[in-house]
């Protein structure tokens, strides 16, 4: 709850306070207030918490995805230096909205939550008032009004299909799957998975890189919050082959897409892209959530890098021209782009790697292999895009003369140059505090990348045991067990007899003769079992049957017993 | 006595030492050298302590939890071999290149990742150092290399990466088919995966080693990787200890996955012999040192690689013995090759002539090293050779004799070019050796001198692990 | 045979020459450095000879590879090569005191020397094979690097790689025999493989012959290579750019008799092959015929012994094909003497001319050099088979075996014989007789160089009393000597009276042909030569254009496919290239669908909800 | 379905229609205003009286009127407006609408109405108040809207705010990264 | 029963319209014609399920529409003052 008292508080005394002090102190206070949730969240961790009737609920979801956000958010509020108050105010807006979506179970609230933060992003985008913000700001606001009318469409009909406005509640039919479908389409569009993306690339590239930095990090994280409860469903056939679909075309669209980019931050937006569609992939298995959590932060982390950088070097576009030896003139930017760079491509020693490799794990302990295969073919494109710039970072030949004729290091230092920028426009993220948070950034992402056991604890949700219990037993599949011989219908003399069947390995179950049990049985090792009948069958017709424990049905076999 | 711990000290000094290099380079080469030469030190006693019991040593921590993944390190007596091969060249290389000091800062870096390769016992951190090796080396390709060296690094990287992605998905499939409580090297090798899964499972490993044994077609990246880089060899140097192939086949993948070995033996013999015979040809028509080896190296792997797909004990012994020794010298010679570049100022074969006039000491040196890269007996290159293919002939005698022809075309290659540089009417004096080039000199001509006469003490610690997987196998020893 | 560390230690004499005149023979004085290295290998023939008197010696280290032992041994076989290699080793070593006298790389040069005697003794005393390998390619490196000693000028270089690549080519088979034996019999030691093979002599039961023939084959493959049989020949005669003492010691006396060695010492695989039998006499007889057609043509004076010496090892290899082991060891013996013999007196020549070589410059020297020329007619007699010289017993007894193996291969060994006769007499006639063609002041070489040549006329003279042919009732040691340790079939003996008209009818026929070349050859001084022998001689001069046919099908061919390769190589990068090419442009059609109409996306979004929808539905 | 039912369901489709191709867009606004009137006519028949209430005082009164506003602000009457871009645009947009309603009308009659359905009490105040207020039922919910409102006004205020004079500091700085290109 | 065929007939028509028309307020005033057919299908299901949180949800919606149409309109008159047009297919800086 307190988090959601800071957050509250913090948005309302900076409405007020904005009249009262000047521009820099509101953005101060705004990251001190950002930052004290930040550190209350880290310090609170584990502890669960329910309230407002199921509404607000406070797990390892929610606080681990909220802590994304903000992360998000509070990188935005350092870099984004600025004359006009607001920029702050509406940012911390967003992450309360973010907080409000990530710890609510109810659709509804999700709807509200969703509109809360991206009313402000759609402000944000325009923030530098130039024809191409306003473009970005224009899409951003169509399209997300559209999918949040699809989201409404998707909740009525969930209610209509199961009677509740929960996200996990269960439900079968025509009805709920186009419900559950319509909702899986807008989160989609928020965390642009391939055929809802359209506005990525528009958006990320017309709005100002820190915002940008904002959206790539913080959004998607929020999406995802939203998908993990969503599809917290238990019958995965209902929406796994949409969600296949979606993961697929997204993985293929986004990294092919990148190839031709001639400008960083439109690649950088095709990048997200591709990796909302990775971190999609741990949704298929029911434990995907710690997994997407971890994976979100390296991204977080490492995307946040990049753009960072670009907000350094130009809040506009930063065509490829502009980063040539950026490392040679700007070596603390050079290194952080590296890391980045390399920890997006997956390379081991970063977090990104880890991200990738728990999430494939989990698509593989979902028996996803086709996608796990594309997913994998597909990064080696995403290396390739990511080598291009991490080469251009270390290209020793001549500097890129900036269009407006000063080289780009004399444009880093004076204010932003007169082009059509209204006075209250974001200047470039030089000061002392951004290259700051750079090097926090560059070196989470190493440490991370060397302990990324720290990192999945903090989004675990059951306490360690449980879960590493959960996952040794190998794979935990909807369950398929069945009776091998005698086959259906065959004939057989009472003395030579036995039963023969196969399951999940270490599993008990219940063999039944015409609907009296029989005795339990232990699956083997190897997941075959067989039982030696304990007294010889009455001669005639036997229906033996093989159930888990505590359920009415299973697969039987029909066999009639001769003299 | 603790050896564990010198193993975790070993594996990470270089590391240390390497980012403290990147970041004071005012540290100097001194620096390098004494943290290249504790690590030394430290796999020689290390090497001295696994006599004994010949069991080598194994710790594992857990890493990360959920996946059961471990910081699992374990040096048998391949491992151990290895070890000491890696540190040793570092050693020299960084001993003797005229690089900027950073660049060694890469080296040292790069050293570790080397050594964990070779010491992980979990595949999930075998594969960590397998990808982390990647960036200094491309760094020192891409920051100090030639003219094309974007392009080369490019290739150089994509070949890694795109191969190493396949595998990625061989270790999730061997995990989760083959029914393994943990990614450590013993409960994977206790479950290995069977059926469809095997092939598929050890299709990804093949990309991902084929990339790095060379084997013949994933073998384009080499050229322009050693052409492109830094005059001096210190990067070749450690491209050669990048060779991992053979130790991974025969590590993780052939244990992982025998009956996808099964199935896939028959091509990797082949695609072995003709490498081989293939690269020894080009080596043939190279015109620069750096070419020259580096076809001479893929060519050498070849024959390792026969080796190691017979499937038989001494062929195994070989290919590992091989891969081990052909660190050293073709290491060694990359270093040599890039101190005649700075006397020549060019690493053409052709325009210099006749400099054994004017450096006698060099032309003995290098004339060393080339004849124990062309495998003559007495040198190290010959004993790994030979049991090569003693085995390589039980598994299938008409490709030994193609492969092995090689070993003429080596003798062709080397030989013409060694003539065409010191030999001939010489048109240039050149300095001989330095004092510091002596101190190299001594150090490669006496390893690999002892190397060569007494195989044993290394064969002794080899050849029951190669056993095991020859039995493994089915082949016998 | 009792083990001794004594034996490795007749290895290590030279070798620890060739290390110390390697390091510090630079520091030495001029005759110093020959001195230490003729002293060593006195010292190692010395050892040699008193472990042979204590009945043989053995030394061996288990495990130096994987299941192959190092291991020395001594018997009576390889006591002969080590008397051969280590004895007249030495009398050469003291030889090229004085040949190499004022050369710049003396010590040099010495410390090669003492590399190829340490070499050669590891071959002849390894007991396992993988240790006569080392031993083999030792030697094949030693003669690389003296062949190329004077690296200056580019033939001297290039004939030494010549050399150093034909021989590994041999090499090559050599391996993939042991591959075989090892394959079939899982051990390389001789002296296993000689119980696994053949126990008491004769073929052990259930051998499967295939392996074993393919095993002796690919041996004899290895033996052509080194001693430079027919296909592999190539390389012998521009072996000779190499000092005389080298072209002495490595091309006459040792290092080409190590094929015929390695034959013998194999013997227990080749005895019952008579198919792989079968082909060493015919390569044998063939590299004979050829090496006697060169050299008549040949003008430079090494060059005709070297050709001679090819032909005498066709002889040896006849030897040992018909199955006469240890005759062919027997001529391996008489031959090193007179065979050095020819060389070292030439090389005194050459030195008396200083340093000129092409006979037609020649002539006269019988009245300039005193010593030499005597050196010159007992070689030249002995090579010709003059009847009681050493040539002469060892090449009749060949001439025996080979008649009872098959009548025609004695009679085309008989021509042979009578070729040799003819152009060892065309060899001292152009040298020693006719008046002085060139304009040098000849001078005798020093006493350092003709003692040495005095020993080894005595050698060739009296060499070959050892092994007489029975008929003569004077014992013959040779034969139970060697046969102790040569697995062979039991010889039974011919009829007295046949016995005694082979002797006398290779005696004529060598008697007839010394005459007549001493007669003919004459004419060539004089310049008065028939044409069809001109014609001849221009042919064999070019030795029948073997050469340019190995360069014109095997040589360039391989050189231009190399380059064809070369460029190839790079195509596979770019195909490679191409496969990213062909992404990045279906990328490019992708990003296009970015096609920045909002109305676009809406309608994108709208149909993917609905395409979404009926994909859950319908399924 | 009773006269009076049909008859608002025309209704309803009929003013969509005209909102969705009317040429002048204060028709569309108006047509769009009846379409809600209707509307909250069928809230009263579903027993929410409420909704229907508010449905007329905020959708229709407010938001509507909000919208006509602007047309009028903007004189953008004529619908529209510059050349069509994308004039193939018009067959995706009725298959995608006609196939949407399809899918839909599919899932809805797909509907089983539950065994016990609770009462509805007329949807009036008195029964809305304690769910809309009680923090077990949606309170949350409500902050959370009021939350957004206040973002909302801010949102909209900043979006509209003309160019606000900017204190003498920034001004001078920007001039003399001007002289300074001049010079270079 | 038959208004839940009605709202999605309603939803189609919107939808329609979003993708017709070319200027921004009146895809705007579609997507309010959506939001409406939605609140209609939760008005009827309430009917059905008789359960009054439906009810305030749309209640709910209602606000939602109100803040998005201030934040829309308020885009949509900056851009006017900016770019002198409303119709969208002339903002197009953006592709690729």
């Amino acid at each position: 709850m307190i988090t959601l008292y800071l957050l509250g508080a913090a948005s309302v005394v900076l409405t007020l306070l904005g009249f009262f002090v000047p521009a820099r102190v509101t953005r101060w206070v705004a990251v001190g207030s950002v930052g004290a949730t930040l550190a209350y969240l880290f310090f609170t961790w584990g502890q669960e918490q329910t309230a407002f009737g199921g509404l607000y609920v406070v797990d390892s979801v929610s606080q681990g995805f909220t802590m994304v956000a903000l992360l998000g958010v509070l990188w935005a509020l350092i870099l984004g230096r600025t004359e006009k108050w607001e920029f702050p105010l509406l940012l911390v807006y967003a992450a309360t909205g973010m907080h409000f979506m990530a710890s609510s179970p109810n659709l509804p609230v999700l709807l509200v939550a969703l509109e809360v933060f991206s009313l402000p992003l759609y402000v944000l985008a325009t923030w530098r008032r130039d024809e191409r913000g306003f473009e970005a700001g224009l899409k951003y606001f169509l399209l997300g009004a559209l999918s949040a009318a699809i989201f409404l469409y998707g909740i009525a009909l969930h209610f209509g299909a199961t009677g509740s406005f929960n996200a996990g509640a269960e439900g079968s039919g025509p009805l709920y799957v186009t419900a559950l479908l319509l909702i899986l389409g807008a989160l989609a569009f928020k965390v642009s998975l391939v055929p809802f993306h359209w506005w990525t690339p528009d958006v990320y590239q017309g709005s100002p890189t820190t915002v940008s930095l904002m959206m790539a990090t913080a959004v998607k994280a929020a999406g995802f919050a939203a998908l993990v409860r969503v599809l917290d469903v238990q019958d995965q056939g209902l929406w796994g082959l949409g969600l296949g679909a979606l993961i697929a075309l997204t993985v293929v669209f986004g990294n092919l897409g990148a190839l031709a980019q001639r400008e960083s931050k439109r690649l950088l937006a095709y990048s997200s892209i591709a990796h909302a569609g990775y971190v999609g992939l741990g949704l298929f298995s029911g434990t995907g959530a710690p997994a997407i959590g971890f994976y979100l932060l390296a991204y977080a982390l490492s995307t946040g890098l990049a753009f960072a950088v670009l907000a350094a070097v130009s809040q506009g576009d930063v065509p490829y021209e502009r980063l040539r030896g950026l490392l040679y003139r700007k070596p603390v930017l050079g290194v952080a782009m590296g890391i980045g760079l390399l920890s997006l491509a997956g390379l081991p020693p970063f977090a990104g790697f880890w991200g990738k490799l728990l999430v494939f794990l989990e698509a593989a302990r979902a028996q996803q292999w086709g996608l796990l295969v594309l997913a994998l073919l597909t990064s080696a494109v995403a290396a390739y895009y990511y080598l291009r710039l991490f080469n251009l970072l270390i290209d020793r030949r001549q500097e890129a003369r900036e269009e407006g004729g000063a080289p780009v290091a004399a444009g880093l230092a004076g204010t932003p140059v007169l082009s059509g920028q209204g006075a209250g426009g974001l200047s470039l993220a030089t000061g002392r505090s951004s290259t700051a948070t750079l090097v926090v950034a560059a070196a989470l992402v190493v440490l991370l990348g060397i302990l990324p056991g720290w990192g999945y604890r903090l989004f675990s949700p059951v306490p360690f045991a449980a879960l590493s219990q959960a996952a040794a037993q190998p794979a935990a599949l909807p369950a398929t067990f069945a009776i091998t011989s005698p086959s259906d219908g065959a004939e057989l003399r009472a003395d030579e007899f036995s039963l023969q069947g196969t399951g999940n390995a270490g599993e008990t179950l219940e063999v039944y003769d015409n609907g009296t049990k029989l005795a339990d049985v232990t699956v083997g090792e190897n997941g075959g079992w067989s039982l030696t009948l304990p007294s010889l069958p009455a001669p005639g017709e036997h229906t033996y049957q093989v159930r888990r424990p505590g359920e009415s049905e299973g697969p039987s076999v029909r066999v009639k017993i001769l003299e | 006595m603790n050896y564990d711990a010198l193993m975790h000290v070993g594996l990470f000094l270089p590391l240390l030492a390497g980012i403290a290099l990147l970041i004071w380079p005012s540290l100097g080469r001194t620096f390098a050298v004494a943290a290249a030469g504790v690590t030394f030190l430290l796999a020689a006693w290390l090497f001295a302590g696994a006599q004994g019991e010949g069991a080598g040593y194994a710790s594992q921590t857990l890493l990360l939890e959920p996946i059961q993944m471990y910081y699992a390190l374990g040096l048998d007596g391949v491992g151990l071999m290895l070890w000491l091969a890696v540190s040793f060249t570092t050693l020299l290389a960084v001993y003797i290149a005229q690089v900027p000091i950073r660049m060694l800062g890469w080296a040292l870096l790069m050293e570790t990742g080397l050594l964990g390769i070779f010491a992980a016992a979990d595949l999930v951190l075998f594969y960590v150092f397998f990808e982390a090796t990647l960036i200094p080396a491309l760094l020192m390709l891409g920051l100090y290399g030639g003219r094309e060296r974007l392009k080369a690094a490019y290739t150089f990287a994509l070949f890694t990466l795109v191969g190493s992605l396949p595998m990625l998905a061989a270790v999730f499939a061997v995990r989760y088919l083959g029914g393994a409580p943990s990614f450590l090297h013993a409960d994977l090798a206790a479950n290995p995966v069977s059926g469809a899964a095997a092939t598929w499972v050890f299709l990804g490993f093949l990309v991902a080693f084929a990339v790095k044994t060379p084997l013949f077609p994933l073998h384009a990246w080499l050229p322009s990787f050693h052409a492109e880089n830094h005059p001096s060899g210190l990067a070749d140097a450690m491209g050669t200890l990048y060779k991992v192939g053979l130790f991974a086949f025969f590590k993780w993948a052939i244990p992982l996955a025998p009956e996808g070995f099964a199935q896939f033996q028959g091509l990797l013999l082949l695609l072995a012999a003709f490498g081989a015979i293939y690269a020894a040809w080009l080596a043939f028509a190279a015109r620069d040192w750096k070419r020259l080896l580096a076809y001479g190296g893929v060519s050498h792997m070849g024959l390792g690689a026969l080796g190691l797909f017979s499937g038989h004990a001494d062929g195994v012994t070989g290919a590992l013995f091989l891969l081990a020794a052909s660190m050293v010298y073709t290491g060694g010679l990359f270093l040599v090759v890039g101190r005649i570049a700075e006397r020549t100022e060019t690493l053409e074969i052709g325009p210099v002539r006749g400099i054994a006039k004017s450096a006698p000491a060099l032309s003995v040196l290098t004339m060393f090293l080339v004849m124990a890269m062309i495998g003559l007996p007495g040198l190290s290159g010959f004993p790994g050779e030979f049991m090569a293919l003693l085995g390589a002939w039980k598994a299938s005698p008409w490709l030994t004799f193609v492969a092995f022809t090689a070993v003429i075309a080596a003798a062709a290659y080397a030989l013409t070019a060694y003539q065409a540089l010191f030999q001939e009417s010489p048109n240039r004096t050149v300095p001989d050796l330095t004092p510091r080039e002596w101190v190299f000199g001594v150090a490669v001509v006496a390893s690999t001198l002892l190397v060569g006469l007494y195989p044993k003490m290394f064969t002794e610690l080899i050849h029951p692990v190669s056993e095991a997987l020859a039995k493994l196998l089915g082949g016998g020893a | 045979m009792q083990e001794t560390i004594l034996l490795p230690l007749i290895i290590l004499l030279p070798l620890l020459g060739f290390a110390v005149l390697g390091l510090w023979g630079k520091r030495m004085q001029e005759p110093t450095p020959g001195i230490v290295a003729s002293a060593l290998v006195l010292g190692s023939f010395v050892l040699g000879v008193v472990l042979l008197a204590q009945g043989g010696a053995r030394w061996g280290l288990e495990d130096w590879l994987p299941g192959i032992p190092l291991s020395f041994a001594l018997d009576n076989l390889s006591g002969l090569m080590v008397m051969i290699v280590a004895g007249i080793g030495f009398l050469i070593h003291v030889y090229a005191i004085g040949y190499m006298h004022g050369d710049a790389g003396f010590s040099r040069f010495f410390s090669y020397f003492n590399l190829f005697i340490a070499a050669m003794l590891v071959l002849v005393l390894g007991d396992s094979l993988p240790v006569v390998f080392v031993g083999w390619e030792g030697v094949g490196l030693a003669s690389y690097l003296l062949i190329g000693f004077w690296y200056a000028d580019r033939v001297n270089g290039d004939s030494a790689r010549k050399a150093f690549i034909v021989n590994r080519i041999g090499d090559l088979g050599f391996l993939l025999g042991m591959g075989v034996l090892w394959a079939n019999f899982g051990t390389l030691s001789i002296s296993e493989l000689r119980e696994a093979i053949a126990p008491e002599g004769e073929l052990a039961v259930g051998l499967n012959n295939a392996a074993l023939a393919l095993a002796a084959f690919l041996l004899f493959v290895g033996a052509i290579g080194k001693s430079a049989q027919v296909p592999l020949m190539v390389w012998l005669p521009d072996a000779m750019a190499g000092p005389t003492p080298v072209s002495a010691l490595i091309h006459a006396a040792t290092m080409v008799t190590a094929g015929v060695y390695l034959l013998c010492r194999n013997s227990f695989l080749y005895f019952d092959l008579p198919d792989v039998s079968f082909w060493i006499v015919l390569i044998g007889m063939i590299t004979a015929v050829y090496g006697a057609l060169c050299a008549f043509g040949q003008t430079d004076i090494k060059r005709i012994v070297a050709y001679s010496t090819l032909s005498q090892l066709g002889f040896m290899f006849v030897a040992a094909g018909v199955g006469a082991y240890w005759v062919a060891m027997f001529h391996v013996m008489t031959h090193a003497f007179f065979k050095a013999l020819l060389f070292m007196s030439s090389g005194s020549v050459i030195h008396a001319l200083g340093g000129e070589q092409d006979v037609r410059k020649m002539g006269g020297m019988w009245n300039y050099l005193p010593q030499t020329r005597i050196h010159g007619l007992v070689g030249a007699l002995a090579l010709g088979g003059l009847p009681l010289l050493s040539g002469f017993w060892s090449k009749d007894a060949i001439l025996a075996y080979s008649y009872e193996y098959s009548p025609v291969v004695w009679f085309v060994m008989l021509l042979v014989a009578a070729m040799t006769a003819l152009y060892s007499m065309r060899w001292f006639v152009l040298v020693f007789l006719g008046k002085y063609r060139g304009h040098e002041h000849p001078h005798e070489s020093p006493s350092v160089m003709t003692w040495p040549n005095h020993v080894l006329t005595l050698g060739s003279l009296f060499a070959g009393f050892v092994g007489l042919p029975y008929v003569i009732q004077y014992k013959n040691f040779l034969e139970p000597w060697l046969n102790k340790v040569i697995v062979h079939h039991e010889h039974e003996k011919l009829p007295v009276l046949e016995e005694w008209t082979l002797i006398l009818v290779s005696a004529a026929v060598a008697v007839g042909a010394l005459y007549y070349g001493y007669r003919f050859f004459q004419a060539e001084a004089a310049g008065r030569l028939p044409a069809w022998f001109v014609r001849f001689q221009e042919a064999s001069l070019r030795s029948f254009y073997a050469d340019d046919v190995y360069n014109a099908l095997i040589v360039k061919p391989l050189k231009s496919v190399a380059k064809i390769l070369f460029d190839a190589d790079n195509g596979v990068l770019t195909g490679f290239q191409w496969l990213g090419s062909v992404t990045g442009t279906l990328g490019g059609l992708l990003a296009r669908l970015e096609t920045g109409y909002l109305r676009f996306y809406a309608a994108g979004l709208l149909v993917a909800a609905v395409l979404l929808i009926l994909v859950g539905v319908i399924r | 379905m009773s006269f009076a039912e049909l008859l608002a369901a025309a209704l309803l489709l009929l003013s969509a229609l005209v909102v969705v191709r009317a040429s002048n867009a204060v028709h569309a606004a108006l047509a769009l205003i009846a379409n809600f009137l209707v509307i909250a006519g069928v809230y009263v028949g579903l027993e929410a009286r409420f909704v229907a209430m508010t449905q007329i005082i905020v959708y229709a009164g407010a938001i509507v009127v909000l919208f006509l506003f602007v047309i009028m602000l903007l004189s953008a009457a004529q619908a529209n407006v510059g050349k069509d871009m994308l004039p193939g645009l018009q067959v995706p947009a009725v298959v995608g609408a006609l196939g949407l309603a399809g899918v839909l009308t599919y899932a809805v009659t797909r509907f089983t109405a539950p065994p016990n359905p609770g009462t509805l009490g007329g949807g009036l105040p008195q029964a809305l108040g304690p769910l809309l207020y009680s923090p077990e039922k949606w309170l949350y919910a409500l902050l959370v809207v009021g939350f957004l409102l206040l973002v909302a006004t801010i949102a909209a205020v900043v979006l509209v705010e003309p160019e606000r004079i900017v204190p003498e500091k920034v001004i001078k700085s920007a001039s003399e990264e001007l002289k300074e290109m001049v010079e270079r | 029963m038959s208004w839940l065929v009605v709202s999605a007939l309603l939803f189609a028509i919107g939808a329609y319209g979003v993708l017709s028309r070319r200027t921004a307020i009146l895809v705007f005033l579609s997507i309010e014609l959506m939001l409406n057919a939605a609140n209609l299908a939760l008005i009827a299901f309430a009917k059905q399920w008789g359960s009054l949180d439906a009810q305030v949800v749309t209640l709910f919606v209602i606000a939602i529409a109100a803040a998005e149409v201030a934040v829309g309109l308020g885009l949509i008159v900056a851009i006017f003052r900016r770019r002198e047009t409303t119709g969208i297919d002339e903002l197009r800086g953006l592709k690729g």
